[in-house]
């Protein structure tokens, strides 16, 4: 624990935010605004490793809160980056140039899934959708159940009756 | 193609196109492995839909991939058959609720056998194949 | 259009090439050299991470069989832990034991698969039929212990394992680790006619593999001693002993040696944890409709066989996750890494080099 | 005669070893084992690998220990259980084996083991012919 300390300090000191040091784990929440900076000086500690990238959509706050997860081979210690950022128009700047190709990927997924725009990332044309038109599929607001029942099930089958049941 | 110049009967042990698509794949290869060796019934695996009578979906299939499957299936030769495993084929199966998924295999096109079980041991792929053969005809009444 | 001014032409190593499991990579040809590769994944898109949303936590056991399905236990075991994790329940010493057991014959027999695939794509048949032939001795322990020949069904779930263990298991999981043991995998690529598909055919280097975001055994056959098991070890892996297999040249052979070190490795771990099997009689776990995970926030790295799956959960007290991010490893083989591989290699070699990243397209896509 | 096969044999030996190394010579012993070993082949129809106790099969259901709680229908992850009203007053559940993924909840939540799994297959389902033309293409 003493390493995750010691880090969580130096990280607050630096950037002024609150950090939660666990065992192999250090959580960050930190603005919008400066979390660019901090990636950068993650990538210099040594957390060269983007293990993930991925979007929490807080519906009720209407805002979406994106985790940055970075690992470093160096002392074994997993980094979590949140920031939030609006819900309605979600844009937040692109990490692609500290971690190359893996980040491109990450967010390539969460625009076509979520929607987020993330600026400075060279591609972020469709990946796993074929001509989809809705709107991004993993967004709270969009209700499955809904759309599944429109589409997949009729209301006169009656083998269908215990899946319009469920509140489809 | 006139009616009657169409084969109707299965004259010949089936062969299996290698789309083995989702849950499938992990009963099926073990099929084509040594232990269960699907050949010893002449079922070979073959890479081109033009030589294959038999088109096996392997359990969910999503938008994107029935596309495939229906352009596969437009290439069969006309004695063709399709055999649907998995309760994903029939209603859904455990992605009942899932936005990208297909539901019901028979709205797409047309099934001639379904293997319930998710997935379907060997045993019973290989009965239901033999009871396709006798629908058939292709299999001599012993 | 004359043939003169028409230099690339697409090619599709599509989803239903028999090398190629549904996943697609359009490549751009000019003659028999690969110009570029671009992937086009989505053929098995289940949107997992929203499907568990709906679902209450032994549901969701059940349901994280199939985000991989090469290796549905290693994948309960990353659910589990993440429910075990924000419940903050600490497992009884005999489960855990059980788990890690379960997770290593997962990546045996996932291993052989990759095995079998590698040999059908170099079009060496004997190691396909052989690799999966001796991969169903392991489905029976699996059909003996979870009473699922492919899928346990939520084998590993919140709170331990569903039920214990049966006595007869042990002398069978002894006797078919013997067998595995005794084919001796490795000695059947070593010679003439496959060496040279695989030799120095997909390079990769150290200083690329991060950049690309390869985990597992991709980093390893590049020379770099890492692993989950051990740098943030999870269960009861950091009280037993192994070593890690690394090569430092990086190529599709060298990734491919790992891997079947691995299984040795693995073997050594099985032999250990029922050794040090402690007794006694594990409960049943029942599911309960109402199990509540306390409102919180984990990361869960595992190590499956295919390099590092991850799950980061968000809970908000009711019986379902929130938010379930999952990461799976061939989410970042097969699209970036692959992607960089396949520029300015022959066509031969595409089918050598997809399936020596060990793909699984259904994690890819999740 | 047996002179002329016994000169063909002693130059394929020598040709053999001329050109392979003696490393190819070890696989012999495997040979002559492996040629002894019967096959790994199941022969499906006459043999058969036994199914353990405890296989996820097909359902057996007991309805004199139902108390008709419902509890397998919630559970279900698949909703391949419906409660069904009966003519006595009381739901009793029916299983649509369509739906069924036989991950066994339904035979743990049943606390008075109305519903278990048993050790037979499910037999594959024939669509009749006249039927198949309705469907679309």
């Amino acid at each position: 624990m003493s390493k995750e300390k010691a880090l969580v300090e130096k990280i607050e000191r630096k950037f002024g935010v609150k950090g939660k040091a666990e065992r192999k784990r250090i959580w960050i929440n930190i603005r919008k605004e400066n979390m660019i900076d901090l990636c950068r000086y993650l990538k210099e500690l040594g957390f060269e490793h983007l293990s993930a990238i991925s979007v929490t959509d807080f519906i009720k706050r209407g805002k979406y809160e994106l985790v940055y997860v970075v690992w470093s081979y160096h002392d074994n210690i997993a980094i979590i980056v949140k920031s939030e950022i609006e819900r309605e128009k979600p844009v937040i700047s692109s990490v692609t140039e500290i971690w190359k190709e893996s980040a491109q990927i990450h967010e390539r997924e969460l625009h076509e899934l979520f929607g987020v725009e993330f600026e400075g990332n060279a591609d972020l044309s469709e990946l796993f959708l074929e001509n989809w038109k809705e709107s991004p599929p993993f967004r709270k607001d969009f209700n499955w159940r809904e759309y599944v029942g429109k589409k997949y099930y009729y209301k006169q089958d009656e083998k269908e009756k215990i899946y319009l049941e469920a509140g489809i | 193609m006139k009616e009657e110049l169409k084969l109707k009967r299965l004259v010949k042990s089936i062969w299996v196109f290698n789309w083995f698509n989702s849950c499938g794949v992990t009963e099926l290869l073990p099929m084509v492995g040594s232990r269960w060796d699907m050949e010893r019934f002449g079922m070979i695996l073959v890479d081109s839909p033009r030589h294959a009578d038999c088109l096996i979906i392997g359990g969910y299939q999503t938008e994107k991939s029935m596309v495939r499957v229906k352009r596969i299936y437009e290439q069969m030769p006309e004695p063709r058959v399709v055999v649907a495993l998995g309760s994903c084929t029939m209603s859904g199966g455990m992605y009942w609720d899932s936005y990208n998924t297909i539901k019901k295999l028979e709205d797409y096109m047309p099934v001639d056998l379904y293997i319930p079980g998710c997935p379907p041991r060997p045993e019973a792929v290989f009965q239901g194949v033999y009871e396709i053969m006798k629908e058939n005809g292709g299999v001599k009444d012993e | 259009m004359s043939h003169e001014n028409v230099k690339e032409r697409e090619l599709f190593f599509g989803p239903a090439h028999p090398g190629s499991g549904n996943f697609c990579v359009k490549l751009m040809v000019d003659g028999e050299k690969v110009l570029s590769a671009r992937a086009d994944p989505g053929y098995l898109h289940r949107g997992f991470e929203k499907l568990m949303e709906y679902r209450d936590t032994m549901q969701n056991a059940v349901l994280s069989d199939r985000i991989c399905v090469f290796e549905p236990l290693a994948w309960n075991l990353v659910h589990a832990e993440a429910v075990d994790g924000l419940m903050g329940v600490d497992v009884p010493e005999r489960a855990s034991y059980i788990r890690v057991i379960m997770a290593e014959l997962s990546r045996i027999q996932s291993h052989l698969i990759w095995y079998g695939g590698m040999s059908m794509g170099i079009g060496f048949d004997t190691g396909f039929k052989m690799a999966f032939g001796y991969r169903d001795y392991i489905l029976d322990i699996f059909e003996l212990i979870t009473g699922g020949r492919v899928y346990p069904a939520g084998y590993i779930c919140p709170g331990g394992v569903r039920k214990d263990m049966p006595d007869t298991a042990r002398e069978k999981i002894l006797d078919v680790l013997k067998r595995i043991d005794e084919i001796k995998m490795l000695e059947k690529f070593e010679n003439p006619t496959l060496l040279p598909r695989l030799k120095n055919v997909g390079v990769l280097e150290l200083k690329d593999t991060i950049r690309l975001g390869a985990t597992g055994f991709v980093m390893r056959a590049s020379g770099m001693r890492t692993d989950v098991r051990k740098d943030d070890s999870y269960e009861v892996y950091d009280q037993l002993d192994f070593d890690i297999p690394i090569q430092n040249d990086g190529d599709a052979y060298s990734r491919f040696l790992v891997g079947i070190r691995e299984i040795e490795e693995s073997i050594k771990i099985i032999r250990q944890a029922l050794d040090e099997l402690p007794k006694g009689r594990l409960k049943p776990i029942k599911p309960k409709l109402s199990t509540k995970i306390p409102e919180g926030e984990i990361y869960i790295r595992n190590e499956v066989a295919r390099g590092e799956a991850a799950m980061h959960m968000v809970s908000d007290g009711t019986g379902s996750p929130y938010r379930c991010k999952i990461r799976g490893p061939s989410f970042l083989h097969m699209i970036p890494v692959l992607e960089y591989l396949l520029k300015g290699v022959q066509i031969a070699d595409v089918p050598a080099i997809y399936w020596s990243l060990n793909p699984c397209p259904a994690d890819m896509d999740r | 005669m047996r002179m002329y096969l016994l000169f063909t044999g002693a130059l394929i030996l020598v040709l053999q070893i001329w050109i392979g190394d003696w490393m190819k010579l070890k696989i012999v012993p495997r040979l002559l084992k492996n040629l002894i070993k019967k096959p790994m082949t199941v022969r499906f129809p006459n043999e058969s690998i036994p199914i353990p106790e405890g296989y996820r099969g097909e359902h057996e259901y007991d309805k004199g220990k139902c108390i008709s709680c419902g509890l397998c229908a919630k559970v279900c992850p698949n909703r391949a259980i419906e409660m069904v009203q009966s003519e006595n007053g009381r739901k009793y559940p029916v299983i649509d084996i369509g739906k069924c993924c036989f991950c066994g909840l339904c035979q743990d939540v049943c606390h008075t083991g109305a519903l278990k799994l048993t050790k037979n297959l499910v037999s594959p389902i024939i669509v009749d012919s006249n039927k198949k033309e309705k469907s679309g293409m």
